[in-house]
């Protein structure tokens, strides 16, 4: 199937963290988190060397894919992540994501048809899960053993590494919180560990 | 050989023991020997004592580049069973196991072997088809074991966690009574002692620099005590095997592995058997002076520098203190590592080579420490006949030609 | 005041913070500020552990790590801690504290008189010559020797503490934060890179605490303060007491435990009890200092026998002076500083004794000024006393320290201060695998040649001026983070006389006849067991170590092992340079398993992972089963059921009806390419050119040893487009092998793989209606039999949502899968429940999978396979292409003579001859259960169930050329005596035509 | 400990990142089908295993999923360097070996 769903009912859908809304265990929590729930997520491959490539790309998402490693682009609600030198996340708006992985196909098509792509809807795989708040460094440090201080962890920096004893990919945004790629499978292991290594700066659920 | 009993010591201590002989001599190198044994941690000794135990053939040499029982036998966690899947390998662990039981006597050298019983527990339904199926096997092949469930692991091994709700619960074990640990540097000292007195030369610090050949077969080896001659060389040296095979320009099919153990402060006995849990990695017993012996997996890369990744170590700990609770307030004291020579199927190399008179008795991975007497003795039939005991013949580098692997990876093969 | 040997001012302690607590049994008092240690000996407690061989009474000997002696029980209950060293716990008010060893009392201790009298028998090595007869004895007498182990106790209830981890980052950490490792963090903070400092003690400053000089004109422990208030104040300086850095590890990561609660009370009230820093360095700076060694003579681990700069710490930091009559035993100037400092404390200093000719340096002179007797060239040979010492037996010594000249005398005292010469901490700096070396000009080891980004400064070096330290903290600073530094400290230290390289003093009789001369207390190693171990051939220092128990301590040698080194140099006539020294391992002190654990026990021992239909299924009263991470219903049991009632109703219901299963755990990988064809032609066995879009097919793959690897129906989307399933627990490493051929074989391949396996949620359903389920929910698909077959795949909407449909089966029953967007997926669970309800629609686990697909011979993939199974030995040869060009993976292997044998093991079918019996899996299967052990094993049973549907046990398991044993009779021989037989026969139990998935 | 950099994500990451894949520059034979047993086992089982310079290949499990080459001593496990797939090394045994006595001579 080339096309995913291109209209949701979002009241017949769960999503990864669907189960823990409601957690709340300090007024001044040092951890906040919200899940970006039922964002649409998109694996692409291709090379970033075939410039008709980039250029479909860049003009669906309307903002060039970054090629430097560990860096992302973003533009409005889309943004992508660059995961390795041929592959991005590209999140994008709830619900589009049928219609980009469409618009993407067609781009490159219309640049000639033969580039060797690859994309692949993986929206109902993980989720996007914002970590916010003053406990959110140590939290991370606890929890990753990527270097997340500022100094080596920039606003737009993207890095795949480790989470506890599972893996995410890990965004900083410009106000300084953090965006989680969690993968749906460990979304409980997820949040069992956020609940327990939070727990000594308090943590809500926005 | 002045034998050691009871009343030597007390004989001795009347004179401040200051009368004691040394155990075994410090001889120069000769010029040439039967067979010279390049190796001299436990299963090159056990290699050496039963040529000339057994064999009568006394005119050898062990060639050790640091001092005798240095490598991994000064390393292991002391575990010896014989409960292994494949009737290749059972027969020769067991064999072993057989010259454990005599063999404090035998040397006249006392290497505490305990047998206090070996679990192997299982944390999953396929664990316990690969218990059964070992076990069943151990049982026909005249192997003691049995298969115990939850409450029986719980009444050997009273603290351990034995609730069905944690992450991977103890579904049951296999139990080697036979099996138990002895003191792993009193086996090398034993064997050296006892091969000594044969009037086998144990030359220390003595480093084989190449191992030479004429027309297809070995006439000596180079030192860093000079050429020594023998159209008999054989190697026993765990990790370091592959660097042997690089002399002759051989490869093995081995790679050396850092493989980490740790101890705790001594605390009172709280367990008395050994514990082991290939699921989670975890291998624990407690020493007569009350450490805690803790073994961990080993690390996925290779390494002869004897040590490994702390990960590897925080991995068996978090696992040690699923399965005991109560050893969470216990003190790590010290962490070490060995290098571990291991085969692609987890079973050892006891082997000619494509050179006449050059032997490899290597690839005994995380499981050497409880085959040293089993190892030493086959080997030696090897040596003395050219040819292999029948217990060893399963075991030839011939195997990874023809495809004839014994994989004890296969089905909770536990090989440590 | 009962702290009698508390002095009324001074020290560091806070006298408006009193407080109680006990040692065996008996409550004491003592100050905010005092270890358990400065406690005791204020209260003048003598005695506070027995020896472990020996049981000889034993004081307080240090004042730090290096403690060997004061091993304490710490807490109660489940609190309970042992063996931590009194020196380094922090006093609280009701701390309940006890010695490890001594019955009935530490002070009256019976074992020592076996100690006394049996002492001679026991010698290094005296284990290994005795108790070999009768062999079986040998684990009685393991018993009564067991009784003797281990110093603390553990309590059996769990800990109620929790313990975390961090990892940090940083430019820098300086390790130590006395004097060197205060001036260098300064100064590579100042550079605003990242630094971290870490020091095991309550507060930083080292021997500045307890130091009498200046910096910069205030007072030490002043500057100390000052220090580190400005490095507090250093906002990218991470400053952390009470941490002790315990390994050093390759490049450059360190790992230190920090005590976060420890000092407040027995367990933890918020947060965790310890923190393990996994810290990663640009640069490491060792600034660990040096220890003090103690001097080896007759009797000198009588309690009252100290370290000398232990003492003067006592009485500078904790105001406390250990003694009255205080002789100073030294080699070098240190010792006579603790004389002043006992002078200054009021206490009588009975003489310094040097084992010097000529000593003469600023500290001698300050002494000699202070009118302190000081006896030069003469040695304490012996210490008298039992439960604590009363003199000192001094001699002259020769020049060279050897030899006794002259007559002895005893001076009555109750502290005898030793100052034998300091040893670098150069723990650390092992850890890497650099070993150190000995330079003889200061008779110690420093760290050699290391090839991590490593600094050191201060005492580490060997170099104890405290100007020196000071300067080169500030140089290891500046370079750690590339600047230069001017910055010049003068102390105006006082200038000293060379120290003299003396170890064991000489007794009147040798060594083996002279009392014991104790080398390493905490294992009772004598420098005569040394000489013994040395005298039996056992002459390295790795073997002397071994023999005799030398730094396998607690203490891991701290005090003991230069002496033991040098004592055995001198036995073999070597230099210690020559005899060498053992390498330190981590842990540079005892780290709590707790710590090393962290986390990751309880729930967080391994990531559980879900489906997006778990909450259904552990509603509705599932049992799991542990497959990979994954939990997956095992079976869901109904009120007053047995298990096997369950699996009988689940089956039924799949071959009557229809059951349904969640396969979401199923490895998926989305494979898309032009050379995707290509790709899967060269890692399965069979034939991928040809599959249409909308088919499926069952591939096997093999590892390149031709043994099967994993298995699973790949799907064709369209023509560059597949969608591979994988078993549940090899779904990571099939796509990581995928990843390696394509990666490092076979780049010019156009093909991209992407796991999907999170993406799509499985509904498995299978029997006679499940056709009839999906229609009711499925409009836009022809579901019929004609238009859908058996392996085909189509596109539809199914309950409104947009799914992918898959006729392949795993049951031998008509069986669809639906996969939906698992956001989709419990919604569609629920639905297709509600759609078979009129069906009786029965959910299944992985129990009733097993047995329906060994119904009809199908494999599980490490269940009936275990690496040493070819698609051969498992009768699939059907799945193996013998005409595709290129050598698919594990191909080359099947012709191997032992892989081409025709009498492998082959896996068949096995029927029980009694109907009702189900032979156990993983019995061992004979062809004759009367012959003797060891038998002759033919295979084993994989796969065996009670078979509802056909009224018996079925089986399936290996058996040595089995195909060719078609209807003979084996035997399977039960631990319970009982032996169950079997007919060899095809592994497909049901429907061997294949009618009913093919409907 | 180790801490390597990933040649693709170019940045020098912690071990638990990577998982060890074995040997490098071992390479597939081109027609299995025509070489001897032992040359095949030589393929499959077989490797050099030094104590010192070893070329070998780490996976980036937890990052980029990329395999790439690493040139590392066994012995002190220092890394000399690391290389994408399809390279080949710039430091070998023997490149250090000739560098060794020039070392010495400065």
């Amino acid at each position: 199937m080339t096309n995913s769903t291109s209209t949701q009912a979002t009241d017949i859908m769960e999503s990864p963290l669907h189960n823990h809304v409601a957690h709340t265990n300090a007024d001044n929590a040092g951890v906040v988190m919200s899940e970006d729930k039922f964002r649409g997520h998109l694996n692409l491959r291709g090379n970033p060397q075939d410039a008709d490539f980039m250029a479909a790309v860049a003009s669906v998402l309307s903002v060039p894919l970054p090629t430097a490693p560990n860096t992302s682009a973003r533009a409005g609600d889309t943004v992508a992540y660059w995961l390795c030198p041929n592959e991005w996340l590209l999140i994008v708006a709830s619900g589009t994501q049928g219609q980009v992985e469409n618009a993407l196909r067609q781009a490159v098509a219309d640049k000639g048809g033969n580039q060797h792509i690859a994309v692949t809807d993986v929206s109902s795989a993980q989720t996007l899960v914002n970590l916010s708040g003053s406990g959110v460094e140590q939290l991370l440090q606890k929890s990753t053993v990527y270097d997340c201080h500022e100094a080596n962890f920039p606003a737009g920096k993207v890095v795949q590494t480790t989470f506890a004893k599972t893996g995410t990919t890990i965004c900083k945004l410009a106000d300084g919180s953090v965006d989680l790629v969690i993968r749906r499978s460990f979304s409980d292991y997820f949040f069992l560990w956020l609940q327990d290594a939070s727990e000594e700066y308090g943590l809500h659920i926005a | 050989m002045k034998k050691y009993s009871g009343f030597s010591l007390f004989k001795h201590s009347l004179s401040h023991h200051e009368n004691w002989q040394a155990a075994w001599r410090s001889p120069q190198p000769k010029k040439e020997y039967d067979v010279i044994i390049i190796g001299g941690g436990g299963h090159g000794l056990a290699t050496a004592y039963y040529l000339a135990k057994v064999h009568g053939i006394t005119n050898v040499a062990v060639l050790e580049k640091g001092y005798l029982g240095g490598g991994n036998t000064a390393r292991n966690t002391t575990i010896v069973r014989s409960n292994y899947l494949w009737d290749e390998a059972s027969k020769l662990y067991d064999h072993s196991l057989d010259l454990w039981k005599d063999l404090s006597q035998d040397l006249n050298y006392n290497v505490m072997f305990s047998q206090r019983g070996v679990l192997n527990l299982g944390h999953t339904l396929q664990d316990m088809r690969d218990i059964e199926r070992r076990v069943n096997a151990n049982r026909l092949n005249g192997i003691d074991g049995v298969v115990l469930n939850t409450a029986e692991v719980k009444e050997i091994v009273p603290v351990i966690n034995d609730s069905q709700d944690i992450r991977y619960p103890v579904l049951g074990a296999s139990w080697q009574a036979t099996g138990g640990v002895a003191r792993h540097d009193a086996v090398a000292w034993g064997f050296a002692r006892g091969a000594d007195s044969f009037g086998v030369d144990l030359i220390q610090q003595c480093e084989v620099t190449d191992i030479i050949t004429e027309e297809g077969a070995v006439v000596g080896v180079q030192t860093t005590q000079g050429f020594i001659g023998s159209k008999k060389v054989a190697c026993v040296t765990a990790g370091n095997s592959g660097v042997m095979a690089a002399m002759v320009g051989l490869r093995l099919p081995i790679e050396s592995r850092p493989l980490q153990a740790l101890v705790s402060e001594p605390v009172k006995p709280i367990i008395d058997t050994v514990v082991m849990s290939n699921a989670v990695h975890a291998y624990v017993s407690q020493s007569d002076k009350g450490d805690l012996v803790i073994g961990a997996g080993t690390d996925s890369y290779n390494g002869y520098g004897q040590r490994g990744s702390f990960h590897i170590v925080e991995h068996t700990l978090s696992a040690i203190c699923e399965l005991f609770p109560m050893f969470s307030r216990v003190r790590m004291n010290r962490a070490w590592g060995g290098v571990v020579d291991t085969c692609p199927d987890a079973c050892p190399i006891i082997s000619k080579t494509s050179i006449n008179g050059l032997y490899f008795n290597c690839g005994w991975g995380t499981g050497g420490f409880k085959a040293t007497p089993g190892s030493g003795h086959v080997f030696a039939h090897t040596l003395a006949h050219d040819e292999a005991h029948p217990f060893a013949a399963p075991f030839s580098l011939d195997r990874f030609n023809t495809g004839h692997l014994i994989d004890e990876h296969g089905a909770a093969g536990v090989a440590h | 005041m009962s702290q009698v040997n508390r002095l009324a001012t001074g020290g560091r302690i806070d006298r408006s913070k009193p407080m109680s607590f006990s040692f065996n049994g008996k409550t004491y008092h003592g100050f905010d500020g005092d270890t358990l240690a400065s406690a005791l000996l204020a209260n003048g407690v003598g005695i506070v552990g027995r020896s472990f061989k020996y049981s000889r009474a034993r004081g307080i000997l240090g004042h730090g790590a290096e403690e060997p002696n004061a091993l304490m029980q710490l807490h109660t209950g489940n609190a309970a801690v042992p063996n931590p060293r009194a020196t380094q716990v922090e006093l609280f008010d009701g701390l309940v504290s006890g010695s490890t060893n001594g019955w009935p009392s530490v002070e009256f201790d019976l074992m020592e008189w076996v100690g006394k009298m049996g002492g001679k028998m026991m010698p290094p090595g005296f284990y290994y010559k005795t108790f070999m007869a009768p062999q079986k004895m040998w684990m009685t007498y393991e018993k009564f020797i067991r009784k003797a182990a281990g110093f603390g106790k553990l309590s059996l209830a769990p800990d109620p503490d929790t313990y975390d981890k961090i990892n940090a980052h940083c430019d820098v950490i300086v390790v130590g934060a006395g004097p060197a490792g205060l001036t260098a963090a300064l100064e590579a903070g100042r550079s605003g890179k990242r630094v971290i400092i870490v020091d095991e003690q309550n507060e930083f400053g080292g021997t500045l605490l307890a130091n009498n000089q200046t910096v910069d004109g205030v007072d030490a422990a002043q500057w100390a303060q000052q220090a580190t208030a400005q490095l507090t104040d250093m906002s990218n300086v991470v400053v952390m007491p009470r941490t002790t850095a315990f390994g050093y590890y390759d490049h450059n990561f360190v790992c230190a435990l920090e005590r976060r609660t420890d000092h407040l009370g027995p367990v933890s009230t918020s947060g965790s009890r310890q923190r393990l820093h996994r810290i990663r360095a640009h640069q490491v700076i060792l600034a660990t200092g040096a220890i003090e060694r103690p001097l080896v003579f007759g009797n000198n681990d009588l309690p009252g026998i100290m370290l000398a700069n232990s003492v003067s710490t006592y009485i500078n930091r904790y105001a406390v002076v250990p003694g009255n009559r205080c002789v100073v035993m030294t080699t070098n100037d240190s010792g006579y500083q603790t004389a002043l400092d006992i002078q200054a404390a009021g206490r009588t200093v009975v003489a310094v004794v040097d084992s010097r000719h000529a000593p003469d340096g600023r500290l001698v002179q300050q002494a000699k000024a202070a009118g302190i007797e000081i006896m030069t060239g003469h040695g304490v040979t012996e210490a008298q006393g039992s439960k604590r010492v009363v003199g000192a037996i001094v001699a002259p010594l020769d020049e060279a320290g050897d030899t006794l000249t002259g007559p002895a005398k005893t001076l009555s005292c109750d502290l005898i201060a030793v100052a034998g010469g300091w040893s670098p901490v150069v723990h650390l700096s092992c850890h890497t695998g650099s070993r150190p070396v000995w330079q003889e000009d200061i008779a110690g080891f420093v760290p050699g040649p290391s090839i991590q980004n490593q600094h050191l400064a201060g005492a580490i070096t060997g170099d104890y001026k405290l100007s020196q330290a000071l300067n080169a903290g500030v140089q290891a600073g500046a370079a750690a983070v590339g600047v230069e530094s001017a910055h010049v400290f003068d102390c105006g230290d006082e200038s000293e006389g060379a120290a003299q390289a003396l170890y064991l003093i000489p007794h009147t009789k040798p060594v083996s006849r002279a009392p014991k001369q104790f080398v390493d207390f905490q294992n009772d190693v004598t420098a005569a067991g040394i000489e013994l171990a040395a005298r039996e051939g056992f002459q390295s220092i790795e073997h002397v170590k071994r023999y005799t128990a030398m730094g396998f301590g607690t203490d891991q040698g701290k005090t003991g092992n230069v002496n033991g080194m040098a004592i055995v140099a001198k036995t073999l006539n070597k230099s210690i340079a020559e005899t060498g020294t053992t390498i330190f391992r981590p842990a540079y002190t005892p780290v709590t398993f707790g710590a090393l654990g962290g986390r990751d026990v309880g729930v967080l021992l391994d990531p559980a992972r879900h489906t997006a239909m778990h909450p259904w299924h552990v509603a509705n009263g599932a049992k799991f089963e542990n497959v990979g991470q994954w939990k997956r219903p095992w079976y869901f049991p109904q009120q007053g059921e047995t298990m096997q009632q369950t699996l009988n109703r689940e089956c039924l219901a799949v071959r009557n009806s229809v059951g349904i299963l969640d396969a979401s755990t199923l490895g998926k990988i989305d494979i898309q390419g032009k050379d995707a064809r290509e790709f899967l032609n060269r890692v399965y066995t069979n034939a991928w050119s040809k599959l249409a879009p909308g088919k499926c097919r069952y591939g096997l793959m093999l590892k390149e040893d031709g043994m099967i690897f994993d298995d699973g129906v790949t799907a064709c989307l369209s023509d560059q487009h597949f969608l591979m399933t994988t078993t549940s627990g090899g779904a990571a490493a099939v796509l990581g092998w995928l990843e390696l051929w394509h990666q490092t074989e076979w780049p010019e391949l156009e093909v991209y793989f992407t796991s999907v396996t999170d993406q799509w949620a499985t509904c498995s359903f299978a029997g006679p209606n499940s056709r009839k389920v999906l229609e009711k929910l499925c409009t836009d698909v022809d579901l019929s039999a004609e238009a859908m077959k058996f392996m085909d795949y189509r596109e539809g909407t199914v309950a409104g949502i947009k799914a992918r449909i898959f006729r392949i089966s795993f049951t031998g029953e008509l069986s669809f899968e639906v996969n939906v967007p698992a956001d989709q997926g419990h919604y569609m669970w629920q639905k297709l429940m509600e759609a078979g309800e009129e069906f009786g629609i029965t959910p299944y686990g992985t129990e009733s999978m097993h047995v329906l697909r060994a119904e009809k011979g199908f494999i599980i993939a490490g269940q009936d396979t275990d690496g040493s199974m070819t698609p051969q030995d498992c009768l699939m040869g059907w799945a193996v292409s013998k005409t595709k060009s290129f050598s698919f993976l594990g191909e080359r292997s099947f012709s191997r003579p032992d892989t081409a044998r025709a009498d492998r093991k082959q896996l068949v079918g096995l029927k029980p001859i009694d109907p009702t019996v189900v032979i156990p899996e993983g019995s061992q299967i004979v062809m004759d259960p009367n012959q003797p052990i060891p038998m002759d094993m033919m295979g084993h049973v994989t796969s065996s169930y009670w078979s509802e549907c056909l009224g018996h046990g079925i089986a399936m398991g290996t058996v040595k050329g089995g195909c060719d044993r078609m209807g003979q009779t084996v035997y399977c021989p039960q631990a319970d005596g009982r032996v169950l037989a079997a007919q060899i026969c095809s592994p497909v139990f049901y429907d061997p035509k294949g009618d009913h998935h093919h409907d | 400990m180790h801490h390597i950099y990933c040649p693709y994500c170019e940045e020098t990451r912690e071990e638990e990142e990577y998982s060890y894949t074995g040997e490098a520059h071992i390479e597939r034979p081109k027609d299995p089908a025509a070489i001897s047993d032992e040359a095949w086992a030589d393929y499959l089982f077989f490797r050099s295993n030094p104590r010192g310079i070893h070329h070998e290949m780490w996976y980036h499990a937890a990052g980029c999923r990329r395999y790439f080459n690493v040139t590392r001593n066994t012995q002190s496990y220092q890394i000399h360097e690391t290389y994408k797939m399809g390279e080949l090394p710039t430091i070998t045994a023997a490149s250090l070996d000739q560098a060794a006595p020039q070392g010495d001579a400065s």
